[in-house]
């Protein structure tokens, strides 16, 4: 009942903040967001499950009870935890808390309807990470798009109105595609499955108990339905050329949404890739490796040389996270343990570390007022303390050893090039692994422009440090980056876990 | 010719209550007229609002009781049929008239405050509640003659009510409009009941389904069905005789349109599921007369330019009225998804459920509309900016219609709109549900657009809102929580409508 | 055995305790916590000598001490500690030269007055303990991590100066130059890993002795289709590609130059012991995987030998002294590399020691010459240090001596032998390493003419300049290291005379080759002699070998020498290599090296970006809009059809009624 | 006799007739006059095959039809009456102050 606890608590904690008055609204939000933090906390200590959720693992946190029956097909409240999801729940839980603080300087209109917002997203993405129905799981992710709407589209910046409507019918096509392409699957299954239950899913579909559908013979639908499906999860990701609306959506949005967006927004997507297409049909990822990786090398240096080409330093981060978010796919199709173990870690240090960045953008953008390369320079003159922070995550995001960037790639990169999938993957692998010099290109030049040089800024805006509550939180990411930089196994060892099930059996 | 007579008295005591609903929107109407006799002066607003929102939820409640209690259902001996079969009250008719009562209250509590400077509020009320009369007779309609003389009950009453602003040019044109398409529907609907009694030599539906088999006027037939077809499509505002809708629900006063676009609309696929599953079977109709592909050409034509029209609008309420000709396009799906032998109980049992939750969130959003209208604010989107500032409450249940009318989760609509496509997939049309689905995520576009209006818009000119109308601020809020625990408690009437859709094949 | 070995990662952890306690209070400590640092690498070095001392006594030492991340089903990543006599060595190195630039950097920073020291002294502290970190490195994924952290210290401290334009960008220039080089080790990290599985130095289950069994068809590796010499050769060249970054070797030295931004102590840690010198230990650690693939061996002496040529070339025309140094230093490594490539391991070593205690010598003596003459850097602001800073001028006399290579100096000894070694092999048959060779000799005859180009118009002749006429002084903490160094660099040639015990036949001198030897099986001199695919040969005998060989870099390094000492030991020199002209100017602008590189980086790789981003604006997120764009047009011409006339409503209801009746008979065929 | 199809046809006819008056006629009145030979249209069939069925069910739902038409009449000339004043005429084309 832990999960039920933590999204009621949740969902209770942004009806209260909602109505709350603007002056209380933050500090009480952030206060709040406390508990779920805790809640997630203990489940990582108590955590007692192994193997995959999906296929035949225990599952820790447990609970289903059937909703309603439509068309012959239960559909559950199914709710539980794994060495994949439960990271990811802690993760959206600490970056919830830390996003809210980092709202105080920014947000000033509107405080109680943005921070009840903020946290009925985090209810919703607990919900995405810990649903293990179809559609329990569906609902939280379409019901996360809604807030985030709201969040881009009434605290944007100018343009913010293009941008979240982008955003929003965007992604909302790309869950009907996703939507589409799964359903197919259920029908092709037929009688074999008696609910919308992941694992019946997964083990049903991994067993070859596929059959034809709209005149479709089964392994025609299960390709189709597999390219639905990754088609409507790369648009969340983004993979290129599917992120266009990433950019807009970022730069419009003020840094805590950004902090979100990037941090645990992008790994619904890739969450969603590695529950549903590879756990589910590895054999047509298998098939498909050659595409699909492909695609994987072309967001990490399309993304890179992007983000090479910006100005504005949230742009950098935005694509830069198009880049990080490749070797993730990367990692996927490997089908080894360090690949797909090392893509779920990437998630996470991914989320600590692109949060880390956008609030190091939103902090230094508090006091200047702008983002733009050109504008400044030698900031680190005035605002020492967040300057260092910010090389420091930089650092991390070039992927410096013993921060959690690193670990995550060199995971993926390891056990992509000893992939076995397909022959080629070593060279996809090394072709990849050039992204590093790209992203440390890119952030060099623009931490050299800002940050050092001789101090030269043309704004009436006067520098000067950073409150404690802007930084603290930018301390707390980097110090979770080092720590998960030098002992990965506080996660590493249960998403291995996770994960081992999925690269034997089912077609591989 | 005495029989009639006869037969009535010869009816079972019991037979009777079978019809209550329908008595007791009747009498409530008298009622409204009667008093309105009595206290020709100062009719209170609140006695007839009270009255009639009364009358049609006893005339609910009534129905939720029976349907409950299984009247008519196969679990107590089948469908109840009176008069000679030509009328009857079975699960389905019973369903029906929920949906048509509980948005006849709604409306009714709505136009408590939308009336309050008006004059003849009893005629307004009492035509309310005749034209739900009819709407409810519609439900249980088993012969041509019944279909076409209840469809007028509802379609007369609705005229006058569109035109009900009499110094109001919009509401004049739109009565005008609905008026000159409707009887141009009836008289095209009449013609084809005539051809179809012409070739069969009755009017009950199922004897004109026993007779159809040894019928050589096929091609006679066939255009009868045709242009039944139109007249169904007339009611429920779906192409090509959707024209008289959008300046209809343009035109009318808010309350009447969400009475049109919800009530009238489901009346109108209560004859439709009826008449053609009854009367024209698809094991017993000629080959030639294929009215299943027929209501698939429109289903697909009505919601596409349903929605691609609603897509381009600066006018919310024409947004509302174009996007319910897309959802009547969807609906359609329950007949154009049906084969002989298939799941037809769950195709028109989804269609069934989906008209239910539209019923609630598009009486809800019309309301809402309503309201704005009572504050004075205009029409447009533009004027719609930044009524969440002055309005959270309401603006939050509009947000809530919105996303649900785009079949958006966590709301009714997106678990209705579901179970409407997974059905038409049951039955082997998943085409018919990409083209629904495709409709559906083009509709995000234009709903989130009043949205935005509300939320991310910053108010033109700072309007203040004098009142906080008690009626409206009911009858849209129970909306918008209805609404939204129809996603939870969505299983209940999906099943009971499924059940009840089974019962005719 | 709980011996001292057992505390080796306190060698490490002390200079990182320093680092945390600097950037942490490092403001509230006097002298900025440049007392945190000298005590925490003094300790080092104390455990260092104490390391040195054990392994002397024949002890090693590898354990695993932390895993890093455990593999379910996988290998195990792991961080371990693996002392041999050639680690040990490093150690020692490393610490002393540590050491002494923290006591030195007392007077160089803090008596200059210098701000941000707690930053100053961190970044040290962090520095030294990442490049600790490398040496003891048992395994190649560790040795990658403190490899990256050696580079992250070298980009904070080039750039301390960060309020300065010059600083940042030299810092940036290092980074991602040694970026560029260490993404290839990464890869061959990557595929060490993926090829054998695990990623150790030494044991039986280490890489390469995998490599060598699978070579000899004992053991059986991943190769990914290739030969497995072919794949060991690629695999052994991606890993190069670090060092060649680290190192400076031609085509990535160019960070190097820019990198005399940084202060000089800085300077001298990266050039003698730390950064720099990793490139070239990493090659010497893992050397039994180099040893067995000739091609590999080949390109490393080819790449060493043109280096030294190249870098000496344009050390040659230079105005700072410091940038005299950083050619040298370039040119040095050359060397280096040319005895790694050429089969002389015990060579490299000896002389990638001796470098470090010459190169810092002279980057401390260059340093106190920059103090005394108030931060200006030009040697023709110069002449004439000699008598108003003595120490100065006789330890960087030592220095000088050793860099240029004359006997007896340290420089000597170890240069000779690194020709040495490349000579006899390529004699054995390989031309490629004669020509190897013969670039390397003919560097040293250029190194011998920079070197004492830069000393006399360093400290000879008449002051060229009002600071020159009465410099800054200097303190003890400034002469120390000095002298320590000066001491060193003068008589370190005496732990391998090679030569003499040839010529002579004195038995057992030559105590490096010995100290090699020892340590773990498949880690020593012998083992890599048994490996490297050159066969020996002689002009004559061994000793007329040596001799001649000998004789010839001596005489070319006197002959350098002299010239410069014609040319340049005059009361007012002047500047002879503008009679080079157009070679001048070459030279001066480093073969327009800098030029290409920076092209590379702006005139290709950001352009490239801009289309990419004109592409991804203008193409993929224009059919995005365009999709939305014609949807809502088509929705523009649909609404049209409501024209608002009744009558056309009618008609239009009844056409298509009748389009409806019409389909539907004539498919229904009614009309029959 | 008359064969049924002759009234199937004269029924046809006079449909078409007044779907023509919609169609052409702009005046509110001759469109409801229109609609009335539609609905009598229907009726004629209506009587007709009640005839030839020889049941009286055409016939009852004729009158009701009567009954139907005369209310819509009623209905009618009321609208057409606010029409004539707010668009002070009874051109149907007048009113198109909604469209699109």
């Amino acid at each position: 009942m832990i999960i039920e606890a933590l999204i009621a608590v949740t969902f209770l904690a942004a009806l209260v903040v909602f109505v709350a008055p603007d002056e209380y609204a933050g500090r009480l939000a952030a206060a709040l967001s406390a508990l779920p933090v805790l809640g997630s906390l203990w489940m990582w200590a108590q955590y007692d499950a192994s193997g995959n959720a999906l296929l035949g693992g225990s599952i820790a946190f447990e609970t289903d009870v059937v909703w309603l029956t439509l068309g012959g097909l239960d559909l559950h409240w199914f709710v539980g935890v794994d060495g994949i999801s439960l990271p990811l729940i802690v993760l959206t839980t600490i970056l919830t808390t830390l996003a809210i603080v980092s709202a105080w300087t920014p947000i000033v209109e509107r405080q109680s309807q943005f921070y009840g917002l903020m946290l009925f997203m985090e209810a919703n993405l607990l919900g995405v990470f810990a649903a293990l129905d179809f559609f329990a799981w569906f609902i939280f992710w379409e019901a996360v798009l809604v807030p985030m709407y709201f969040l881009i589209g009434v605290w944007g910046g100018p343009n913010r109105r293009y941008a979240a409507i982008k955003f929003f019918v965007y992604t909302n096509i790309a869950s009907l595609v996703m939507f589409i392409g799964f359903i197919a699957l259920v029908f092709g299954l037929g009688d074999s499955v008696s609910s919308m239950r992941l694992p019946e899913i997964a083990q049903a579909l991994r067993a070859g108990e596929l059959g034809a559908f709209a005149g479709l013979d089964a392994a025609t639908l299960k390709t189709v339905a597999f390219v639905a499906m990754f088609l409507g999860f790369a648009v969340k990701v983004p993979v290129a050329p599917l992120h266009t609306w990433l950019p807009d959506a970022h730069v419009e949005a003020p840094t805590p949404v950004s902090v979100m967006l990037a941090g645990v927004l992008l790994k619904m997507g890739t969450y969603a890739l590695l529950r549903f297409n590879f756990t589910m049909m590895p054999d047509v990822a298998t098939a498909l490796v050659v595409p699909i990786a492909a695609i994987a090398v072309i967001s990490v240096i399309y993304g890179a040389m992007l983000a090479l080409a910006q100005e504005d330093l949230k742009r950098i981060v935005a694509y830069s996270s198009v880049s990080s978010m490749g070797y993730v796919i990367l990692g996927l199709i490997a089908y080894t343990t360090y690949g797909v173990g090392g893509a779920t870690f990437q998630m996470i240090a991914h989320g600590l570390i692109s949060g880390l960045m956008f609030m190091a953008v939103g902090v230094i953008y508090n006091t200047t007022h702008t983002r733009m390369v050109g504008d400044m320079s030698g900031i680190a003159d005035r605002m020492p303390v967040t300057a260092g922070i910010f090389v420091a995550g930089a650092f991390g995001y070039m992927g410096l050893p013993l921060m959690a960037g690193f670990a995550g790639e060199f995971f993926i990169f390891k056990g992509s090039f000893e992939s076995t999938v397909h022959a080629g993957m070593p060279l996809f692998t090394a072709t990849a692994m050039f992204g590093i010099v790209i992203v440390a290109g890119y952030l060099l030049f623009a931490m050299q422009r800002t940050l050092f040089g001789p101090f030269s800024f043309d704004g009436e805006y006067e520098i000067t440090n950073a409150p404690f509550h802007d930084v603290a939180p930018l301390a707390v990411l980097l110090l979770l980056t080092i720590v998960l930089g030098v002992a990965p196994d506080l996660f590493f060892g249960m998403i291995q876990d996770a994960v081992n099930p999925i690269l034997t059996g089912g077609g591989l | 010719m005495m029989f009639d007579a006869v037969v009535l008295q010869s009816e079972p005591a019991a037979a009777w209550t079978a019809m209550l609903p329908a008595i007791l929107l009747g009498l409530t109407g008298l009622a409204l007229l009667g008093i309105d006799t009595l206290y020709p002066e100062e009719t209170s607003n609140t006695l007839l609002a009270g009255v009639s929102a009364a009358g049609s939820l006893l005339a609910f409640g009534v129905a939720a009781w029976f349907l409950v209690a299984g009247t008519g259902q196969e679990h107590t001996g089948g469908a109840i049929s009176l008069f000679r079969d030509t009328m009857v009250v079975d699960g389905m008719s019973l369903f029906f008239t929920l949906i048509v009562t509980i948005v006849t209250a709604m409306v009714a509590v709505a136009s408590y405050d939308y009336l309050s400077d008006h004059a003849h509020r009893a005629e307004f009320y009492s035509l309310v509640l005749f034209a739900a009369t009819g709407m409810t007779l519609m439900s249980m309609a088993n012969s041509l003659a019944t279909v076409f003389i209840s469809l007028e009950l509802a379609s007369l009453p609705s005229y006058a009510l569109v035109a009900f602003l009499k110094k109001n040019r919009g509401s004049v044109e739109a009565g005008l409009k609905y008026f000159l398409v409707g009887s141009v529907s009836s008289g095209v609907m009449i013609f084809g009941i005539s051809l179809v009694y012409a070739v069969t030599g009755s009017l009950v539906l199922g004897d004109v389904a026993a007779a159809l088999g040894d019928t050589e006027m096929a091609g006679v037939l066939g255009v009868g069905v045709l242009m039944i077809v139109g007249g169904v499509a007339y009611k429920t505002a779906s192409v090509p005789f959707h024209f008289w809708a959008p300046e209809a629900y343009e035109g009318a006063p808010a309350p009447i349109s969400a009475f049109l676009s919800s009530a009238s609309k489901a009346a109108g696929f209560a004859i439709a599921f009826r008449v053609f599953v009854e009367a024209f079977p698809l094991g017993a109709i000629p080959a030639g007369v294929d009215w299943v592909l027929a209501f698939q050409v429109l289903a697909v034509v009505t919601m596409t330019l349903g929605n691609f029209a609603a897509a381009t609008q600066e006018n919310v309420k024409r947004m509302l009225a174009y996007s319910s000709i897309g959802h009547a396009g969807y609906a359609l799906i329950g007949l154009a998804a049906l084969t002989a032998g298939g799941p037809n109980g769950d195709v028109l049992g989804a269609s069934m459920a989906h008209l239910l939750v539209y019923g609630f969130m598009n009486t809800g959003a019309f309301l809402f509309i309503a309201m704005v209208e009572h504050w004075g604010v205009g029409r447009t989107f533009e004027d719609y900016n930044g009524l969440a500032t002055t309005a959270p409450i309401a603006a939050v249940a509009m947000t809530v219609f919105m996303f649900s009318l785009a079949g958006l989760p966590p709301f009714g609509g997106f678990l209705s709109k579901y179970a409407l496509f997974y059905s038409a997939i049951e039955a082997g049309f998943w085409w018919l549900a990409a083209v629904g689905a495709i409709n559906s995520a083009l509709s995000l576009f234009y709903y989130s657009r009043v949205v935005k209006a509300m939320w991310i818009e910053s108010p033109a000119q700072d309007f203040e809102i004098q009142s906080r109308p008690v009626g409206l601020y009911a009858a849209v809020l129970f909306a918008g929580l209805a609404t939204l625990l129809l996603l939870p408690g969505f299983g209940p009437v999906i099943e009971t409508a499924q059940s009840v859709a089974a019962a005719l094949f | 055995m709980a011996g001292i070995l057992d505390f080796a990662p306190a060698i490490v952890l002390l200079p990182f305790v320093s680092f945390l306690v600097a950037l942490s209070v490092g403001d509230r400590l006097p002298k900025g916590g440049a007392f945190a640092g000298i005590a925490a690498t003094a300790g080092s070095l104390v455990l260092a000598i104490a390391t040195v001392l054990t392994v002397a006594g024949g002890q090693t030492y590898d354990a695993t001490i932390y895993t890093w991340a455990e593999g379910i089903d996988a290998v195990d990543l792991t961080f371990g500690v693996l002392i041999d006599p050639l680690s040990a060595m490093m150690l020692l190195i490393v610490t002393l030269i540590a050491f002494l630039v923290h006591v030195f950097s007392l007077g160089y920073m803090n008596d200059e007055g210098e701000t941000g020291l707690p930053r100053y002294y961190a970044g040290l502290g962090l520095f030294t303990a990442s490049m600790l970190g490398f040496v003891v490195a048992d395994n190649l994924l560790m040795a990658f991590m403190f490899f990256e952290l050696v580079g992250l210290c070298s980009y904070l401290l080039i750039g301390f100066h960060f309020r300065e334009p010059g600083p940042p960008s030299a810092a940036k220039k290092a980074f991602l130059v040694t970026r560029f080089g260490d993404y290839f080790f990464l890869v061959g990290v990557v595929a060490v890993f993926a090829t054998f599985g695990t990623a150790a130095f030494a044991g039986s289950e280490s890489f390469p002795a995998l490599a060598e069994a699978a070579l000899n068809g004992e053991a059986s590796v991943t190769t990914f289709g290739f030969e497995p010499q072919t794949w060991f050769t690629i695999v052994g060249l991606l890993v190069l590609g670090g060092v060649i970054g680290k190192s400076a070797q031609f085509p990535l030295h160019t960070w190097l130059p820019d990198a005399m931004e940084g202060p000089t102590p800085v300077s001298a840690l990266i050039h003698a012991a730390t950064m720099v010198a990793a490139g070239v230990y990493l090659v010497a650690r893992m050397y039994g995987f180099y040893a067995i693939s000739p091609t590999a061996l080949a390109i490393i002496a080819f790449i060493g030998g043109f280096t030294a040529l190249f870098a000496a070339t344009m050390g040659l025309v230079k105005r700072e002294i410091k940038q005299v140094l950083a050619y040298s230093t370039i040119s040095q490594y050359g060397y280096m590399m040319l005895a790694l490539g050429g089969g002389g391991y015990v060579a490299a070593t000896f002389h990638l020691m001796t470098h470090a205690f010459f190169k810092a010598l002279l980057f401390l003596g260059a340093g106190s010459v920059i103090i005394a003459m108030h931060h200006n850097e030009n040697m023709w602001d110069m002449g004439g240090l000699k008598d108003k800073m003595p120490v100065t001028y006789y330890t960087f006399l030592a220095g000088s001596l050793a860099l240029a290579g004359i006997f007896p100096f340290a420089g000597f000894w170890s240069k000779d032998e690194v020709l040495y070694e490349t000579l006899i092999h390529g004699l054995g048959g390989s031309p490629l390493l004669l020509g190897a060779y013969a670039m390397g000799l003919l560097a040293v005859f250029f190194t011998g003419f920079y070197t004492f180009r830069m000393f006399f118009l360093t400290f000879h002749g008449n002051p060229r300049s009002q600071t020159a006429e009465d410099p800054h002084g200097v303190r003890w903490n400034v002469k120390g290291p000095l002298v320590v160094l000066g001491v060193l660099a003068t008589v370190a040639g005496v732990v391998n005379m090679v030569p003499i015990e040839k010529l002579l036949g004195i038995g057992g001198i030559d105590f490096l080759h010995q100290w090699l030897d020892g340590g773990f099986e498949g880690l020593t001199a012998h083992h890599y002699a048994d490996l490297i695919p050159y066969s020996s040969s002689y002009i004559g005998s061994e000793a007329t070998t040596v001799a001649v060989g000998a004789a010839v870099s001596l005489g070319l390094a006197l002959a350098g020498s002299g010239l410069a000492y014609l040319l340049y030991n005059v009361p007012e020199p002047i500047r002879h290599t503008d009679r080079l002209g157009r070679i001048k100017a070459v030279l001066y602008n480093n073969y327009y090296q800098d030029e290409y590189q920076v092209w590379l980086a702006n005139g290709v790789a950001r352009p490239l970006a801009r289309v990419a981003n004109k592409f991804d604006g203008g193409v993929v997120d224009g059919v995005v809009n365009g999709v939305s764009g014609v949807s809502l047009f088509a929705g523009g011409r649909v609404r049209r059809i409501q024209t608002g006339v009744v009558s056309n409503y009618a008609a239009l209801l009844t056409l298509g009624l009748t389009a409806l009746l019409l389909a539907f008979g004539i498919l229904g065929g009614w009309f029959v | 006799m008359v064969p049924p199809e002759y009234y199937l046809l004269l029924s046809a006819a006079v449909f078409c007739i007044g779907l023509f008056g919609i169609l052409t006629r702009r005046n509110a009145l001759l469109f409801l006059m229109s609609v009335e030979l539609m609905l009598n249209a229907a009726n004629i069939n209506l009587v007709a095959f009640s005839y030839v069925w020889g049941n009286v069910t055409g016939q009852t739902l004729g009158l009701f039809t009567m009954a139907l038409a005369a209310a819509e009449v009623a209905i009618g000339i009321g609208i057409i009456l606010v029409l004539y004043r707010n668009f002070d005429g009874v051109d149907v084309t007048d009113a198109t102050t909604m469209r699109w």
